[in-house]
């Protein structure tokens, strides 16, 4: 429709309204549903691909058994702190699964699970929350950014880079994740409008856990939906249950194809729970209530699908046992080497802050140096 | 609430000291609101606002949205309709995000408007290292605060102080960024609430320990580490005297020049990096009003300047007892 | 709706979705209409309150004629820059006639007008382009912020102090003024994202004029319109010809409305075009088209009123010429009074930096002395 | 293009010079793309992009929405990728919204990822004032990039440094803030982008006046009020060396205190705020370092520490010809 044409134009004595303005886009289909896509436990799990679910069965136990382990590690002193996805493990492993290999991840600091989901060794995803060096991996690597710190910051890096790898003409799709509360600060906004601006391959994938540590969501956002963010950059948005992995599954491959396919940028709201606190260091009972908690346990991720394939019969206990034996190894591969201690080398302190150590470095790197050869003597 | 007695016998910890000093205010002036991340039902990452929202309500007590310019900027349009906004900034590098907000409108305000619209805000940031805290949650950002005109630079060094410092804070009709170190949070102190009286609001400096042979000029975490220092410099048969700023800006000169006027000899020692950093201003300052007193070039013991180190390293930045007593000893004592 | 009753929640093996969640609104009342919406030339002309429109009349006359004698200013150097707001007086008047008393005015750089059509003496208001202190007026007098530069800057002060008016029982609305450009600064995102959460009493006025300085609006967003945004926030958003001063008005006054009745903010995007160049230091010919200029002066904001109002009986001669001549009465006015060199003491730099100057700035400031009386001896 | 005989009698203005080294930097490295406000179309609100959109397309010369650290943080994300993003600040202050970006990530990334991932992104801020602008778009806020360990902060004063500073930054494999003294766009030279030999890089001082009295260490806009002042100074029967430093990080220390060791007197110059400003690094960097050379103490002439002046009060705030002899005269010259 032109501004031509609006109602109101009839006046004869009135002016052609203004010719530069007019709707660029219809909103209808940027809008969410407005309730969370499922698929298990609906008609629509009929058309579950069984290789594919049972895949994503052993990932999910697998990190079920992952963040128990970093949990216990930091009891046992061997993490410094350990923000826990359990109850979010289809969301963050779903991120990791629709990825191609070219593609980039973009993890939050809660995310060490969809890293590790992305091939990534665990020992070196928890390097940061371990207290050794800040990141320790090679991000291009397995292509996944250094885990994020600063809420939202990393959102506008996926844009650049999916926007970069565009213009070389590359197929790359960047997906972003970020939690409920990363989605009030500014870097949000400006990342998604650029994105939808540019057009980038990117995918933001929000997961609305409840809290921001202790801040509901409700002191967060007066949206209808976080999915509905969406609208204002011009964007599609989808509303998905979060604990749904054939759902989380579905909805982030769409999304990841409209972006390879030229497409442009999809918000996605993943609705999940964080059934543990915030971190080890948290407290959650000083702002939920355990009743919540319970509730949310009969919609755990893992036990939905383990039920949807049982009664299916794409799994059976052997199935379940081999993936839990799987589990097992994994972590007391991991447990083992997480007592290691790491060596360091605190003149690495020196040897990245430039390519070339600057007059002033250099001098103070001596100084650090001559200390540590003092005490070697004593 | 205890009792005066009760309270003058109980050793307190920084971090109660700063609870109780918000706690006061917001008893004493309702227009005193408490705001910003999880500060509500949680008491803060850190406890510091620990009781206030049950006490006072949400709605002086507020969990904002999770974004630091929106909390700051509101904070800005709070105080322009007379609240005293305390903000609360969950960690130094996550006041990042507010810098436009704090540069460009919390410094400027009063300026700006010659005068008619003064904004009584106090920025607390828990600051520093020493606690093991993982990258972004260490940062001494002291200098970006200092070179920016208009702000008022504050950081306590004792529980006492913690308390009093906060309290003047509150009570300035002026913007006040209030460094918070994080490590001293659990220190503590036997201290009574009822006796903040030994501290003169803002921008007096104070000798910790008196010495005649070199002064150490410090303030925040790094107070502890001096006087430990200075105790540790006896042995060498050094007697040190220690200045604990307590104020960045205001920068009280004149107590720091009368110190070194007297020793002759001064180590700058503070956390964040040196180049560039509050020591550098310092530094200049001393020898620029005590050319001729000085034996010795004005030395500054820092961190590095590098990124904040991931915890299994951030020993070897931190100004240590030992570095600083190396710097002593490079004071050119056999001239 | 609850989540109880999702679609698909019928599978026996299901577990009952999460109780924490539920959309918290329907998204529905929040879309804005999408055309903007015109009482000019449609028959909603017919219930215009003829007194009210007269003085909008007189008041645009007067605004465009400011805008003459402000760009004539920089012209003869008395102005230093001066963002010109032709094309733009209906929405910068009604925005500050919508508004009572004890109300709040949170103009942007560009908005002198608004704030001289909410009683600021003119000279006041242009303190700031004029070079001489950064705000010549005290914003309690007239309940108008300081004009603001950093673009968006202000929405969050506007947020904070509704939200203080309102704890404190006081029926205050803060009226907020921001560009097309603004919206895409993370501080508008917060702004909005904090009024709606605590359901301030703030109006958020968008200005899309077609540009920030020479960059398009379809560089800027690739939301439907930018009243679309409002959608992400939980507020309603309206979309209106921003040259059309009566659908203006109404559109204004309906959100003062909900916002005094404790109803929430409001977005509205006001459509409009920067007639002349971003300043009077730009270029515009070096990013837009004459005949697009052209185009829009056929929708001319003044024009638009001055003939529905004759065209209705509600406006003659006498009336257009007694709306003139006080609009040349106020530019010379304020000619003579801009031709005077404004005095200021040098000293005033050091008087308000504190409450109480430091040790520091005391020194300083003896220099300056002493460098202002060894002028005055020489 | 014009050929290498025109260029090299035309003289050239420092805006030219840098439209000419991004020209070229782009011509020679398809990685190199500029992004910002207004550097499409208009060619930047200073002209300093003009032509490139033109002669690049839009994809390498690219009108981002209006979000500075957006337009930083989609600049961290395509240097990650391989490119070489250029970005363009409209002012001094309106880097402001991007410092999260500039301080948590721009300055960190190779630190974090151990070399992993350098960052190679220039970002040029317009800076100073002495052009009658409005409040916040004068700001000299030099001091926060310098304090930022990971940043390399680079100015030129001449139109032969402002090409061969650029290229050097964009050709450098860490992210630098490169200032550009507003004021000084328009000054001239008689200079060729061919001959661009001088300029060895960054982080290399420049003695641009020798002298033996003492000596002014400057960078930037105040490069030129130096040279005048040194002129000056001839009638007062001062000598003066004149130090241009180039770059603030890397600090060419070693340019530095042999001029003052050889001058024995010195005066920092710079527009940005004194407190806790560059010029005190550099006062307490060569006061250590040249200590038992020094005849008085180092002075600074600065910026007062307040906001930035209304355009009609700037002159006063700017540190001119007179201050700087002033303090010269300060330098006790009859002890
Ligand atoms: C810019 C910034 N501000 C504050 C913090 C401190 N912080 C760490 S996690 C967190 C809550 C994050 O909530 P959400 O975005 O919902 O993610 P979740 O923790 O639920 O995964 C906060 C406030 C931070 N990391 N970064
Ligand atoms: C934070 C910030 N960045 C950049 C600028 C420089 N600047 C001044 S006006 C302008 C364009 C504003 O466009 P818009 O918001 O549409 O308002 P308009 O000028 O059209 O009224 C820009 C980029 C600024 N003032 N503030
Ligand atoms: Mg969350
Ligand atoms: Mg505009």
């Amino acid at each position: 429709m032109t501004v031509q044409e609006l109602p109101g134009a009839g006046a004869s004595h009135r002016a052609t309204p203004p010719p530069a303005w007019r709707p660029r886009t219809e909103a209808a289909p940027l809008l969410p549903d407005p309730e969370p896509y499922r698929v298990l436990g609906t008609p629509a799990a009929d058309r579950l691909d069984p290789a594919l679910m049972r895949r994503y069965y052993a990932e999910l136990v697998r990190g079920r058994r992952y963040n128990a382990q970093a949990t216990a590690l930091t009891r046992q002193g061997r993490l410094a702190v350990y923000p826990s996805t359990v109850g979010q493990e289809a969301a963050e492993i779903a991120a990791a699964l629709v990825l191609e290999e070219q593609d980039w991840l973009f993890p939050s600091y809660r995310d060490t699970l969809a890293a590790v989901a992305r091939g990534l060794d665990p020992v070196q995803a928890l390097t940061l929350l371990r207290g050794d060096w800040h990141t320790g991996y090679d991000p291009r690597e397995h292509r996944i950014a250094p885990l994020c710190t600063p809420l939202a910051t990393q959102l506008p890096h996926a844009v650049g880079l999916a926007h970069a790898a565009r213009l070389r003409g590359d197929e790359v799709v960047a997906l972003a994740m970020v939690g409920d509360g990363g989605t009030s600060e500014g870097d949000f906004h400006e990342a998604l409008n650029f994105a939808a601006v540019w057009q980038a391959p990117v995918v933001f994938l929000v997961q609305n856990n409840g809290f921001a540590i202790s801040v509901p969501l409700a002191k967060q956002t007066a949206a209808p939906t976080l999915a509905h963010k969406a609208v204002g950059y011009g964007m599609p948005g989808r509303l998905v249950d979060g604990n749904d992995v054939a759902a989380m599954h579905e909805v982030l491959t769409e999304a990841v194809q409209r972006a390879r396919a030229g497409g442009g940028p999809t918000l996605i709201e993943a609705v999940t729970y964080r059934m543990e606190a915030h971190t080890n260091a948290d407290d959650a009972t000083r702002y939920r209530s355990d009743a919540e908690v319970e509730a949310w346990k009969a919609h755990d991720p893992v036990e939905l699908l383990e039920r949807e394939l049982t009664a299916r019969g794409i799994l059976d206990a052997a199935g379940i046992q081999e993936a839990r034996d799987a589990a097992e190894a994994m972590a007391a591969n991991l447990r083992e080497r997480m007592n290691a201690d790491p060596v360091l080398d605190p003149m690495d302190l020196f040897a990245h802050v430039y390519a070339e150590q600057t007059g002033q470095l250099r001098e103070q790197a001596e100084l650090l140096r001559a200390e540590l050869e003092a005490e070697d003597d004593a | 609430m205890s009792t005066v007695a009760e309270q003058a016998v109980k050793p307190a910890t920084m971090a109660q000291a700063l609870t109780r000093a918000m706690r006061d205010a917001m008893a004493e002036d309702p227009t005193v609101h408490v705001m910003g991340e999880d500060v509500g039902a949680l008491g803060g990452v850190f406890r510091i606002t620990d009781g206030l929202a049950k006490e006072f309500g949400e709605d002086r007590v507020t969990d904002t949205p999770l974004a630091e310019a929106g909390i700051l900027g509101t904070a800005v349009g709070m105080a322009m309709y007379g609240l005293r906004p305390v903000v609360e900034m969950q960690f130094d590098a996550f006041a990042y995000p507010a810098f436009e907000q704090l540069i460009s409108h919390v410094a400027k305000m009063r300026n700006r408007t010659r005068g008619a619209m003064p904004l009584p805000i106090t920025i607390r940031v828990p600051y520093g290292g020493g606690i093991g805290g993982v990258e972004h949650h260490c940062d001494s950002s002291e200098a970006y605060y200092v070179a920016t005109p208009g702000l008022h630079v504050v950081t306590p060094a004792t529980v006492e102080d913690a308390y009093g410092l906060l309290r003047a804070s509150i009570a300035s009709d002026d913007p006040v960024v209030f460094l918070e170190p994080k490590r001293l949070y659990w220190s503590k102190a036997a201290w009574s609430p009822e006796s903040p009286a030994s501290v003169p609001g803002i921008g007096k400096a104070l000798v910790r320990r008196t010495g005649a042979s070199a002064t150490l000029i410090t303030y925040g975490p790094s107070l502890p580490v001096c006087l430990e220092a200075a105790e540790a410099a006896r042995e060498e048969g050094w007697d040190l005297e220690v200045v604990d700023l307590r104020s960045l800006v205001p920068f009280d000169e004149d107590t720091v020049v009368a110190s070194v006027r007297r020793t002759g000899r001064a180590v700058v020692v503070h956390e964040a990096g040196g180049f560039g950093g509050p020591g550098a201003e310092i530094a200049a300052r001393v020898m620029e009003r005590c050319f001729h007193h000085l034996e010795a070039p004005v030395l500054r013991v820092t961190g590095f300047d590098i990124p904040y180190p991931p915890p299994m390293l951030e020993k070897h930045h931190l100004p240590g007892v030992d570095r600083i007593l190396d710097a002593v000893a490079r004071l050119q004592w056999e001239n």
